[in-house]
């Protein structure tokens, strides 16, 4: 893929895959502020490709004026800034059920098991 | 004449951000590294933000000042990091060259362990 | 357009009848009964037309891409049907006002009769298949309802569940034969399916077709072996009974076989499926009537068999064997329709329906005696009464039918037996139920029902009478423009008279009258056989095997996937999702390169990424430890805002800015409440996993952004940059197009935001979590809270804070800024006041109560864009002028701006709301240890 | 001149950057990596300023404006985190 | 807490200078609605200052923000000068420096301006405020360090701020 090693693209698509990777790595993690992380890692790189759908435009920002030379694409851009406040929203939900897990089952583990390592649905009745 | 003003002031701002960010990287421990970045605050970006003042009042488009107030954000708030950070750091009673002031510390806090990570 | 209102009156009075019912619960009765009264005067205007032989087509465009338009049509044989349904309507809502007892629900019954009744007109008056297809499930909700109404009953609840599904799936599989139809002929209106039949059955896919119309006839009308769920729909209330499988939603199913008899019927697929499956149903269901104890579950087995009947003559095919069905049609609905109330009244009297132990009646009821006795006859066909007139006519067709046929005596034969069963299960009836000595044991001891509970029943008999014995003068006319909406054509000559001479047919009828009468005195030893035969007769097994399948093969998928472990279900779904990627990537074979040129990379940017490379490779190498993790992130955020800044995305970037700090104080905030660090617990297997996992979904993505990234495309863009300014009136075309353009989608994301820092406030509000006393190494936490400087400097920065968040969000129309921006800053300044000097601090300076704010906005938002629905502009286009003051210059007022106002109020109260409610969840988990919080 | 002044500046800049990150991973202790991350931004911002000027457009100072408030903001958060542990109290 | 008129003589025409410095421009239309904003955002801002803040002595301020400048002009360049020359040259300290400032605004000020001035960070301030701990990058003699930070810089701010 990097057969241009010098093109602002592969620089691009390099960013957002390391972004996703590590996204991935961390929303695989067994508790819940790491998997949060990684989400947020995620919207990142997930934002980064909404928002470079658009293409690479360089110093040509969707401003209407005289000496513009040329405009990059708004249409992604508008789309991108409301995914990044609402991602914002998503996290902190994210977090609150984190927290509320935290309250209820006293631990931050999702992976299903507690520290006994038994059963969820058995920690399910004892809290429900 | 003007240009090369701006170009002085252009490269004397990036050095002086450079040097800060050199002494953070630099120097032996915490509260010493403390001193680069305020400085590079200060002057570096203090000598940037005037030359771009003076390259876009100088291209016909009236005074442009507004970069005047980056600065003055800078002055308010470096200060308050700085400080912030430094009464972190000796309530983490992170490692000092010079002997910390006693007081400075939180009696209760244990002295064995090491700041930080 | 009264057609319309035939249909749409029950609907609304459905809603009218359950509301009325607060006031009184007969009132809605009353309001029933009026409801039906003006369907059936709204239907009047038409009445003659059939008459006249035309058809009423009434049409209103719907979706007219879809060929899917609101259009009724009205001719014979709608006609007949809505007037069964609205006339047997009448009497059964006469009839439940005195059936139903106190503690019932009368509004909810009503409710649901009209919803059914008007479901049922749609079907009968619809002219496109698709709106008859919609109807259609109506009717099955709607019966679903009706039969569950009493639904602390677990026989009700199974009954009326069978019922849904059974004839559920029966709708579906018709979908799929109209959608076939209507492909076969390029329209889905009826009148231009019924012109081409030819067309049809000489098309390729008839068979299937067929098959799958005739699916959803026979499971609606109780065709075997979809007649299972029949009896058991005899837990609904008697009157519901009476209404359903008498007139209406069983005779759906073979309305819709006469519907479509024209285009369908005539071949020998059509003979053989429609034949078979009317005879084995008239046979089984007329042998099994027999040996049922329950009186409606004798009741509900003629039904079956009756229906079964129908549609052998539909399946017969001639003309006359469809006059002749039409005929049982009316038939069968008046005398089965007076039996099931008669039923219902010896049910009301006696409290029992099992006919071992009503015996007798007679001396208590002879007045209901004898109008049962009535039905009975005519149901068993004996001369005098409507059904010896149909069936008559039936066993002459079956006859004619066979008569060049080899075998030719086994289907008259077949027919015989089952007139036999009808006459012994009617006898059983009478005899067993009002004579066979006295009643054992009743719950109450039964007497005369009271008046007008008989009127309904006294109507029907007398319908039967009338029919049975002056059939020429009562019937024929509507018989007659029945059949010819039926065939579409004049029917041919056909005579109702009762005595045609000695001929097959009343020898047939002879026989079975008097080879009922032997059955019946024998039946003794057939009862126990009967047993036996039921089970095997019966597809409730495989029914029942089916759902037990189904249920077990839904918790095992549940087990498989949801196993409490959150990485678990990630990792099914990442891999299924690269799996579908690849997949679909490489059947598509196109090169991953291509072939738009390329930006050349300079080395800054070089520098950037290969910084936010690290940055990102970092934070995982120290997630586990959080804070620090934390920390690099914000970097992460920074460098991000950096690729907007550089590829000419400044509002990207600064939105990024704003966002990210938020985040970290968010993340802080719950942190707080967290361990400080993540124990290594995964397995190294377990890394390599997750790593091999990561970096798959890593090139993936890589490969997906440069495949794109290499293409040249088509964008819309042109088309907002052209109308940015003279449109929206606005230069920062990002802006532009957030507030004006798609203004609906930002409104929509507003929302989403607010019910986001709602959702949070209401699972914060009893949200208890003790907060560490001290930090992650024992250390107690600082003495200072609000340390001096930071407090005072904070305080003098607020108003510069808050002036460059107006400067953004006032030029956020021109140049990049604007509302979300803007909000985002000024939340972030007063959460600097929170950090800086606390929460009780704040709280006297400025409201603690968010919710208006985020109300506030949001109303605007809304009213902008009504605004602008006022002036007759679609939702949300910006309205804007510059007016110009004296001195003072130009000024642009854009409504943008105020529906910017909306976004900024959301966002700053969302925002607000979420950080400091969570700060505020330690002050409720720690009471005490400060001054008590104001929230 | 001034492109060969601009360009120079770049590199120191990115220098600074570099240099700041390195203190950001390395460590050792809390306070330095906030630091260092308080420090990029202001770094950020003498790139902006310098790609404002390099571009001549000055759509770039609002960027440096909010870096110059956030990075504020966010360091005092996470000090008052090492401090307090409750940031919002 | 009351609403004046004109609820804050200084931080109104500040803030409608630094308004008029964001939008680069003067025409009547942005003065107009610089002094509006002016106006409104201390209204609003007000009860979030400690105390309303009085100037006296506004030359004494004009002397006291020339010398910062010099002294970070000139500092910055000693700075820059030990960083180069690397670790073994520091000879970093801690030095109490009393406070005559009493009011927030006025320790808050001193302590800033002794962070801006190059080679000396204000670390800690005591609890009962009565000793700023400031945190040397070069020191050779604390006594002459403090005794130039109170000449420089805390008598000018007490002159301004707190005169008593």
């Amino acid at each position: 893929m990097l057969e241009e090693p010098s093109s602002m693209e592969a620089l691009i698509a390099v960013i957002i895959g390391v972004l996703t990777a590590c996204g991935v790595y961390l929303a695989l993690r067994a508790r819940t502020f790491p998997v949060v992380i990684g989400l947020t890692l995620l919207s990142y790189a997930v934002n980064l490709f909404l928002f470079v759908t658009g293409r690479l435009t360089v110093g040509q920002p969707a401003v209407i004026s005289d000496q513009a030379v040329g405009y990059t694409d708004p249409l992604p851009q508008a789309l991108v800034l409301t995914a990044i406040v609402i991602s914002f929203g998503m996290t902190a939900f994210i977090i609150m059920l984190a927290l509320k897990a935290r309250a209820e089952l006293g631990t931050d583990q999702v992976d299903g098991r507690l520290d006994g390592g038994d059963a969820p649905n058995e920690r399910g009745r004892e809290h429900g | 004449m003007l240009e090369m003003l701006l170009s002085v002031l252009i490269v004397v701002g990036a050095l002086f951000t450079f040097i800060g960010s050199l002494g953070l990287a630099r120097l032996g421990d915490f509260y010493t590294r403390l001193h680069g970045p305020t400085k590079a605050t200060t002057l570096g970006v203090g000598a940037l933000l005037i030359a771009s003042v003076l390259y876009f009042s100088t291209r016909g488009e009236g005074l442009s000042l507004h970069e005047i107030l980056v600065t003055l954000f800078l002055f308010i708030t470096a200060p308050v990091s700085a400080h912030l950070l430094a009464k972190a750091a000796l309530h983490l009673r992170v490692r000092s060259i010079a002997p910390p002031p006693p007081e400075a510390e939180d009696p209760l806090a244990d002295t064995r362990v090491r700041a930080g990570d | 357009m009264n057609l319309f209102f035939v249909v749409l009156i029950p609907f609304l009075g459905a809603g009218l009848a359950a509301w009325v019912s607060r006031f009184g619960r007969l009132q809605s009765a009353w309001m029933a009964g009026g409801v039906t009264l003006v369907a059936l005067i709204a239907l009047t205007p038409s009445l003659p037309a059939p008459f006249l032989g035309e058809t009423l087509v009434q049409r209103i465009p719907w979706i007219p891409a879809l060929g899917l338009d609101l259009v009724l049509r009205l001719d014979g044989l709608g006609l007949l049907f809505a007037l069964m349904v609205l006339g047997m309507g009448l009497l059964v809502i006469l009839y439940a006002r005195y059936y139903l007892a106190e503690r019932d629900c009368m509004g909810r019954f009503y409710g649901y009769l009209l919803l059914f009744m008007g479901s049922m007109l749609g079907i009968v008056l619809s002219e496109n298949l698709i709106l008859l297809l919609m109807f259609w499930e109506l009717t099955s909700l709607s019966s679903f309802l009706l039969i569950s109404y009493w639904q602390h009953r677990e026989d009700a609840r199974t009954g009326a569940r069978m019922a849904l599904a059974v004839t559920g799936l029966g709708g579906l599989a018709m979908l799929g034969g109209f959608v076939l139809l209507g492909e076969m002929v390029g329209s889905y209106d009826l009148s231009v399916v019924l012109a081409n039949g030819e067309l049809i059955r000489s098309d390729p896919l008839y068979t299937p077709m067929l098959v799958l119309i005739l699916l959803g006839a026979f499971t609606k009308s109780a065709q075997f072996p979809f007649h299972f769920w029949l009896p058991h729909a005899m837990a609904a209330p008697t009157p519901v009974s009476a209404y359903l499988h008498s007139a209406t939603l069983v005779k759906a199913g073979v309305f819709l076989l006469a519907r479509l008899f024209p285009v369908l019927s005539g071949t020998s697929q059509w003979s053989i499926l429609v034949i078979g499956a009317g005879l084995a149903t008239l046979l089984i269901g007329a042998y099994f009537a027999l040996f049922k104890h329950d009186i409606k579950g004798l009741l509900a087995y003629s039904t079956i068999s009756h229906l079964g009947l129908i549609t052998l003559l539909f399946g017969i095919g001639t003309p006359l064997a469809a006059v002749a069905g039409v005929f049982h049609i009316i038939n069968h609905a008046t005398f089965k329709a007076s039996l099931f109330m008669a039923a219902g009244i010896i049910d009301h009297e006696c409290g029992t329906r099992d006919m071992r132990r009503i015996n007798g009646l007679w001396r208590y009821m002879p007045y209901t005696g004898t109008l049962a006795m009535v039905a009975a006859a005519a149901m068993a066909g004996v001369p005098l009464f409507n059904g010896f007139l149909s069936k008559e006519m039936f066993f002459g067709e079956t006859v004619t039918f066979s008569a060049n046929h080899t075998w030719d005596w086994l289907l008259p034969a077949a027919v015989v037996v089952a007139g036999i069963f009808a006459v012994a299960y009617s006898l059983r009836f009478i005899h067993d139920v009002f004579f066979n000595g006295d009643p054992i044991d009743l719950p109450k001891t039964p007497h005369e029902p009271p008046r007008w509970m008989k009127v309904p029943v006294e109507i029907l008999v007398a319908i039967c009478l009338l029919v049975g014995i002056l059939p020429a003068f009562t019937v024929a006319p509507l018989l007659y423009v029945a059949a010819t909406g039926v065939l579409q054509t004049a029917p041919p000559d056909y005579d109702l008279a009762i005595w045609h001479g000695v001929n097959a047919a009343l020898i047939m009828s002879v026989i079975a009258l008097i080879g009922g009468i032997l059955i019946y005195a024998g039946r003794r030893p057939l009862f126990n056989l009967a047993t036996k035969l039921e089970g095997l007769l019966d597809a409730r097994a495989v029914f029942d095997g089916l759902l037990k399948g189904l249920l077990a093969l839904a918790g095992a998928v549940t087990r498989i996937l949801d196993t409490g472990s959150l990485q678990r279900m990630l990792l099914v779904f990442i891999l299924s999702a690269l799996t579908l990627g690849t997949v679909g990537f490489l059947g598509g074979g196109a090169p991953l390169t291509g072939d738009r040129d390329l930006l050349p990379a300079d080395a800054v940017s070089l520098l950037v990424t290969i910084a936010l490379i690290i940055v990102a490779l970092w934070t995982v190498v120290l997630h586990r430890r959080r804070l620090t993790a934390l920390i690099v992130m914000g970097a992460l955020g920074l460098l991000v805002s950096l690729i907007f800044v550089k590829f000419s995305a400044p509002d990207l970037a600064l939105t990024q800015l704003s966002v990210e700090v938020v985040t970290i104080v968010l993340l802080l905030l719950a942190l707080y409440f967290l361990p400080q660090y993540s124990p290594a617990e995964s397995s190294w297997p377990r890394r390599v996993r997750d790593i091999g996992v990561a970096c798959l979904a890593g090139g993936g993505a890589a490969a997906l952004t440069w495949s794109v990234l290499t293409r040249p495309y088509e964008s819309i863009a042109d088309y907002f940059l052209e109308n940015s300014v003279p449109g929206g009136g606005g230069a920062n075309v990002v802006n532009v197009i957030l507030v004006d353009f798609r203004g609906f989608d930002t409104l929509g994301e507003i929302s989403v935001l607010a019910l986001a820092g709602l959702g949070i406030y209401a699972m914060l509000k009893d949200l208890r979590l003790p907060g560490p006393t001290c930090d992650a190494r024992g250390r107690p936490w600082n003495w200072d809270m609000h340390p001096v400087i930071m407090a005072a400097l904070t305080r003098l920065l607020l108003p510069l804070a808050l002036l460059v968040s107006a400067f953004i969000f006032l030029r956020g129309h021109n140049l990049p800024g604007g509302g979300f921006i803007a909000g985002l800053i000024t939340a972030i300044a007063l959460i600097m006041q929170y950090l800086a000097n606390g929460v009780e601090w704040t709280h006297v300076r400025m409201t603690s109560n968010l919710h208006p704010v985020i109300g506030a906005g949001l109303l605007i938002g809304l009213l902008t864009g009504l605004a602008s629905l006022v002036f007759g502009y679609p939702f949300l286009t910006s309205a804007f002028t510059h007016v110009h003051w004296p001195v003072i210059g130009d000024f642009e007022l854009a409504s943008a701006i105020a529906f910017d106002l909306g976004v900024y109020l959301v966002v700053v109260g969302a925002t607000l709301l979420i950080l400091v409610h969570l700060g505020l969840m330690h002050h409720a988990s720690h009471p005490g240890e400060q001054e008590p919080n104001h929230a | 001149m001034l492109s060969i002044a601009v360009s120079i500046a770049f590199a120191l800049v990115s220098g600074a950057l570099l240099l700041s990150l390195f203190r950001l991973l390395r460590g050792p202790d809390k306070p330095d990596r906030i630091l260092a991350l308080d420090t990029l931004y202001i770094n950020t911002i003498a790139l902006l300023v310098l790609l404002g000027i390099h571009l001549s457009s000055s759509l770039y100072f609002e960027a440096a404006l909010l870096i110059a408030m956030m990075g504020f903001v966010g360091t005092v958060a996470l000090c008052k985190y090492l401090l307090r542990g409750d940031i919002i109290e | 807490m009351k609403l004046r008129l004109l609820p804050h003589p200084i931080l109104t025409p500040v803030l409608t200078l630094i308004w008029l410095l964001l939008v680069n421009s003067l025409s009547p239309g942005q003065i107009l609605l610089g002094l509006i904003l002016g106006w409104a955002i201390p209204v609003f801002t007000l009860r979030f200052w400690p105390e309303r803040v009085r100037i006296h002595k506004p030359l004494t301020l004009m002397r006291f923000l020339a010398v910062v400048m010099y002294d970070i002009l000139i500092a910055n360049l000693a700075v820059a000068a030990l960083i180069l020359g690397g670790p073994k040259h520091v000879k970093p300290a801690f030095v109490r420096v009393p406070l005559a400032l009493r009011t927030d605004l006025g320790i808050s000020l001193l302590a800033n301006t002794i962070s801006l001035t190059p080679g000396t960070v204000s670390a800690w301030l005591s609890p009962d405020r009565s000793f700023l701990v400031v945190h040397g990058l070069k020191v050779n003699d604390p006594d002459s360090l403090i005794a130039e930070i109170k000449r420089r810089y805390e008598t000018p701010i007490k002159e301004v701020f707190e005169p008593c």
